[in-house]
């Protein structure tokens, strides 16, 4: 009855204790974890399929602080404090060298604990706390190298585009109570029609932040400034997973039009950070993007109707890529860095990490009998037999065979490069391997054999997770097509121009600049060379005849002027075009920009600076409000 | 009539403190100096200083000795000898006892006396510092008294007194009443070393007030710990109106006896050790009071 | 009959003190003379029988104002108000704002027919009614309140502390 | 009868203390007018609480709320003052424009 408290409690606790104690930070931290886990496994075994375990606080009925914990509930719970406990036990080998490991680790609680509760609340007000608490501890450790140059950016670029997706969740949520007249979650999710549709839009904008799904899908690659346990843990069980569980929590009420939705956002997602794996430079990055477009699959499931299929597809994708993480820290300590081509070659170094690694990401990209294979065929499955099946089978395949690529391309490019022999004296030894070693171990035995859970799952959860021989096939192809295309070939080759759009993660903001203004750019350029050519030919034309002239010495004036006026022409001509791009193209950047300088400038002419004389303006206001509300009333 | 009888309870007892602190001071007791004293201030011209705020010099001793006389307004002398039992009246005390922070800084303002003038901020610091020993072992009082009622607090330990089951509280009370009446080791704002501070500017009928309201503050803090920790009017054999005068009398001459004794201290360490030490064990001792509520309900 | 005499007292008291608050150019007298405002709103709030509220307010002003006393002389230039310095900007649009707001004010007062005359619980009454209140139906309030006030409290602190290079 | 002698008291307060606020160049005296209109509005609560709803406790409670918040906006004023006085010497408003557009 008590366990899912202490599993909210072993992780929370454990912070509050490092940060009283800040000694035996890392027995502590392990001892917090391990409890956690435990908790997290009774819990599991003590629910049944159907039953949930409901704990309040004593003697405050009215208070929203309510844990329950259901099948599904106690199930992520435990996915949670296993992929933990790991990255835990890795963290004390990665985290060896650095100093502040109590604040490190007490983050980490904070972290883990906050998304602990958020499985287990039951009612929207726990649940947006813990929401909110997830945020804040990802903004501290992401910036947990906070001194080191453009940490502090990319924490507060997370934050800040999370947070702007709140508001979907707090709209989201506040509808549901008031129209429901209850906080309490599952009483909510009863409702239907207009209400049910708003909140369910809403909730949708609220996961696709969290979750890093397109149009916010940027801020996941910065993230991956923080230390790596941080982004095992943020990508396989905590942050993004949030998005996730927000649309599974709340299933129930998504309308068929909603659920189209979250699926084509998956789709997308899948597609364009699939695109942008595939054109990284940076390993982790790489690995970044590849969650997106994993959370992009169980977008998609969800919105075929099987939030089984995704559930699965999150349990093993936890395991798969905190391991993958995992690794990219181990190699990321032997070189000081993740960019591939600082990474060229350690794979041969370093046989045992690399196989270790192949495992992990062949379950990613989906070869039997790994893990991987079944939940994405169940995935498959779900997008052939759900509705839409048409489209969202097409996003389904076509991110997988990119899935493939992206694998075979990091592998390929962890296990090629020059010979290692003569960066062996830079390499440093890696200190804490050990403690490494054990953690990525396990995550990778995990990856590797997840796949059996799915009768548990179907079983103990009363969820069903379609299969279908084709989505089988399917699945399969898609990978090994991926596999052998990606091995084969560099990413160049396959993206081409796309590559510096692709790499810089198809961003809104920027990213206008490159899907609208930078191929209109191009193509003014390449006019501007197709004149250059005209021009040169007819110059080359006109001095040949000259010569010619030259030489027969029967040169008439005439012709000679009208050659070189052709070639003035061409001249001319050229140079037209040219003005033309930067007058029509860059002046007219340059004017909407100058006419958003110029209103910003007229209203600032207000901002005196001089704190009276805006308190006066803001009181007068306040009357003139006053007045219309006495005078309208 | 009851206030009749009060004020002239207080004067009584500010007598009897005067003869104490004498006593303390010389090692004699001499009944007869306290009047003389009172009597040669009296006569002795009021000089005021040069350039001084006029209303706040003067009004400053008359506050002090009002917002004394109020706090003690709402102490019991027995089960009915009271002059107002406020409902809140464990909160008024401290209510009361800020004000004399008020009029020390408006003695030390109004004097245009550097002395005086570091006499009365040096006392802001220590007394907002202490008022919080104040208020927070009263807190912890009213908890078990279930009420803010002097009356109520003292009859809620009929059983026991609240210096047994407060032992922490008390001793916070006691050294914050201290603080409060500037008595030593804490009495900064008329230290010697500061040419006796605050009260340095002040002469003939003034400082006869302003001594006036001095003692009778002292008398006042005496009467709130024995009504909060010494159960006030409860005793055996004597009735309870000759309890709460020789309770407070002996708490009078502990309060003014004890600190002679004690070096007095830094203003830094008093704040520090205020601040740092006190206020955290005075909300050990709520939550102790707390626990101990509990479990014995 | 006592109550409205004791309101109409305190409330004069009040306004009276409040005009010097801002007319006294020294600047330990302005806070003095807004404690007094304080104690007289104190007044009122006994007056109304709000006991508890009352004693706080006589509590917590005292303080308060001493320290915002403290405050002054030490940012001040002209503490004592001996170099009548003027301290005073847009006089005019400032009593503008000021008595339309009063105005607004005394409108609504006169003018809305309020209803009123109610009993209200002896002080005991009272102090335990608030009580649930607080530890009840708005707990939540309550904290949060406190929470944000503290944290407020804590970044001021640091603000006030940091390091001026 | 006397909740319009407790309106009329806090309007006229609160006209006070916005001129206050409004008229005076110094950051604390701003922060008196501000403790002004403060009062008047704890004044306008605790009216409203005693002679319309004398059973509903959440007006009491928001008058503490009120009384905590005077304190906290001086301990807020006073931070900012301090660190303002430490970078410039000074905390006379007139002087400070650097929220200038």
């Amino acid at each position: 009855m008590i366990t899912p408290l202490v599993v909210v409690l072993g992780s929370l606790g454990t912070g509050a204790l490092i940060l009283a104690l800040r000694r035996f930070v890392v027995p502590l931290a392990l001892a917090g974890a391990t409890l956690s886990f435990l908790a997290a496994i009774a819990t599991f075994t003590q629910v049944q399929m159907t039953d949930s375990r409901v704990l309040q606080l004593p003697g405050l009925p009215s208070f929203p602080f309510l844990l329950l914990a259901d099948a599904r509930a106690s199930l992520l719970a435990m996915v949670v404090a296993t992929v933990n406990l790991l990255v835990v036990i890795y963290a004390a080998g990665y985290m060896t060298d650095e100093r502040d490991q109590a604040r490190f680790f007490a983050e980490l609680a904070l972290f883990t604990g906050a998304m602990q509760i958020l499985l287990l609340a039951g009612d929207w007000i726990l649940f947006i706390t813990a929401w909110e608490v997830i945020a804040l501890a990802s903004y501290l450790l992401i910036g947990f190298w906070f001194e080191r140059s453009g940490v502090k950016e990319a924490a507060t670029r997370a934050f800040l585009v999370t947070r702007g997706a709140d508001l979907g969740l707090y709209s989201g949520a506040i509808i549901l109570s008031m129209e429901a007249g209850t906080t309490r979650i599952d009483d909510t999710l009863r409702l239907g029609g207009t209400a049910a549709l708003v909140a369910g839009v809403a909730l949708l904008i609220a996961a696709i932040g969290k979750a890093a799904q397109v149009p916010l899908q940027g801020w996941l690659q910065d993230a991956m400034v923080g230390p790596t346990p941080v982004s095992a843990l943020l990508h396989a069980a905590t942050l993004v997973v949030a998005g996730v569980v927000l649309l599974l929590r709340v299933f129930p009420l998504l309308s068929p039009s909603v659920l189209l939705l979250v699926g084509l956002v998956g789709g997308v997602t899948a597609l364009i950070t699939g695109l942008t794996a595939v054109s990284q430079r940076d390993f982790k990055r790489l690995l970044a993007s590849s969650t997106s477009s994993q959370l992009g699959f169980m977008f998609l499931a969800i919105g075929a109707g099987w939030p089984g299929a995704a559930l699965f597809h999150l349990v093993t994708n936890a395991a798969i890529k905190s391991s993958l993480f995992l690794g990219a820290g181990i190699y990321q300590h032997t070189r000081g860095s993740t960019r591939f081509d600082a990474l060229r070659g350690v794979g041969r170094r370093h046989r045992w990490v690399y196989a270790a690694l192949a495992v992990a990401g062949l379950s990613l990209a989906g070869i039997p009998p790994l893990a991987g294979f079944w939940s994405k065929d169940a995935v498959f499955a779900a997008t052939l037999t759900g509705r839409h099946a048409a489209i969202f089978s097409l996003f389904a395949v076509t991110g997988a065979v990119l899935t493939g690529v992206y694998v075979a391309r990091a592998l390929r490019l962890l296990w090629r490069g020059p010979d290692t022999d003569e960066r062996s004296d830079r390499e440093q030894r890696i200190s804490g391997l050990t403690w490494m070693a054990v953690g990525f171990g396990w995550l990778v035995v995990l990856a590797a054999v997840l796949g059996l859970a799915e009768p548990v799952l179907e079983r103990r959860l009363g969820v069903t997770v379609p299969q279908r021989a084709a989505a089988l096939l399917l699945g399969l192809l898609a990978a090994l097509l991926g596999l052998v295309a990606g091995w084969l070939r560099p990413a160049d080759y396959w993206l081409r121009r796309l590559r510096p759009v692709a790499e810089r993660g198809f961003r809104v903001g920027d990213g206008l600049i490159d899907v609208a203004v930078r191929p209109s750019l191009a193509l003014a350029r390449s006019c501007d060379i197709f004149d250059r050519g005209i021009h040169d030919f007819v110059l080359s034309t006109g001095h040949g005849a000259l010569r010619l002239a030259l030489g027969a010495r029967f040169l008439d004036d005439g012709i000679h002027r009208v050659v070189d006026g052709i070639g003035a022409l061409g001249l001319a001509l050229a140079g037209l075009t040219r003005r033309s791009d930067e007058v029509g193209i860059e002046r007219l950047i340059l004017a909407l920009v100058s006419a958003v300088r110029t209103l910003g400038g007229r209203a600032r002419q207000l901002q005196t600076g001089l704190i009276y004389r805006e308190l006066l303006l803001a009181s007068v206001g306040a009357l003139a409000i006053l007045l219309v509300v006495v005078l309208t009333y | 009539m009851t206030a009749l009888l009060f004020v002239l309870l207080l004067l009584i007892g500010a007598y009897v403190v005067t003869v104490i602190e004498r006593w303390a001071v010389t090692g004699r007791i001499d009944p007869v100096a306290p009047l003389a004293g009172a009597l040669a201030l009296l006569a002795t011209e009021s000089i005021v200083p040069r350039r001084p705020d006029r209303t706040l010099f003067d009004a400053a001793p008359v506050l002090m000795l009002i917002s004394a006389v109020l706090a003690a307004a709402v102490l019991p002398l027995t089960s009915s000898g009271i002059v107002v039992d406020l409902a809140t009246g464990g909160l008024f005390v401290n209510a009361a006892l800020v004000y004399i922070m008020v009029a020390l800084v408006m003695a030390g303002w109004g004097a245009d006396g550097a002395y005086a003038m570091v006499g009365g901020w040096s006392f802001l610091g220590q007394l907002i510092a202490y008022s919080m020993l104040i208020v927070m072992p009263i807190a912890a009082v009213a908890m078990r008294a279930q009420s803010l009622s002097t009356v109520a607090i003292v009859q809620s330990q009929a059983s026991v007194w609240n210096v047994i089951t407060q032992p922490l509280g008390f001793v916070l009370f006691v050294l914050a009443a201290m603080g409060a009446s500037f008595l030593p080791p804490f009495d900064l704002p008329n230290a010697t070393a500061l040419a006796m501070g605050v009260a340095g500017e002040y002469t003939g009928v003034r400082l006869a007030v302003f001594r006036l309201g001095r003692l009778v503050l002292v008398v006042t803090l005496a009467t709130a710990i024995t009504v909060f920790f010494l159960g006030g009017w409860l005793g055996p054999l004597l009735p309870g109106w000759v309890w709460t005068p020789v309770k407070t009398l002996v708490v009078a001459a502990t309060l003014l006896a004890g600190g002679r004794y004690v070096p007095r201290l830094r203003q830094e360490h008093l704040l520090q050790w205020s601040w740092k030490l006190g206020i955290p064990l005075a909300l050990t001792n709520i939550a102790w009071v707390g626990v101990t509520l509990l479990a014995v309900r | 009959m006592g109550q409205p005499i004791a309101v109409g007292f305190f409330g004069v008291v009040a306004i009276w003190f409040a005009i010097t608050v801002f007319r006294t150019s020294s600047m330990v007298r302005s806070a003095l003379a807004l404690l007094a405002v304080m104690v007289a709103l104190g007044g009122i709030f006994l007056a109304l029988e709000a006991e508890f509220l009352g004693v706080l307010q006589l509590m917590m002003m005292a303080s308060e104002m001493t320290i915002m006393a403290i405050f002054m002389v030490m940012y001040m230039m002209d503490p004592g108000g001996l170099g009548q310095m003027e301290m005073t900007h847009q006089k005019r649009s400032a009593g503008l704002v000021g008595a339309l707001g009063a105005l607004g004010g005394v409108t609504l007062a006169v003018f809305v027919a309020w209803g009123g005359g109610a009993t209200v619980p002896t002080p005991t009454g009272q102090l335990r009614l608030l009580g649930l209140e607080i530890m009840g139906r708005s707990m939540l309030i309550f904290e949060t309140a406190g929470v944000t006030i503290l944290v407020a409290m804590i970044a001021a602190t640091a603000v006030a502390i940091a390091r001026w290079r | 009868m006397t909740l319009t002698l407790c309106l009329l008291v806090g309007a006229v307060l609160f006209g006070i203390g916005l001129y206050g606020a409004f008229s005076q160049t110094n950051l604390v005296m701003i922060m008196m007018g501000v403790e002004v209109m403060l009062g008047a509005a704890m004044l306008n609560l605790v009216a409203f609480w005693r002679f319309l709803h004398p059973q509903a406790f959440s007006g009491q409670m928001f008058v503490l709320i009120v009384m905590t918040v005077m304190a906290l906006e001086a301990a807020v004023g006073f931070g900012l003052a301090t660190a303002r006085f430490r970078a410039k010497g000074s905390v006379e408003m007139e002087e400070a424009a650097e929220l200038k557009g």
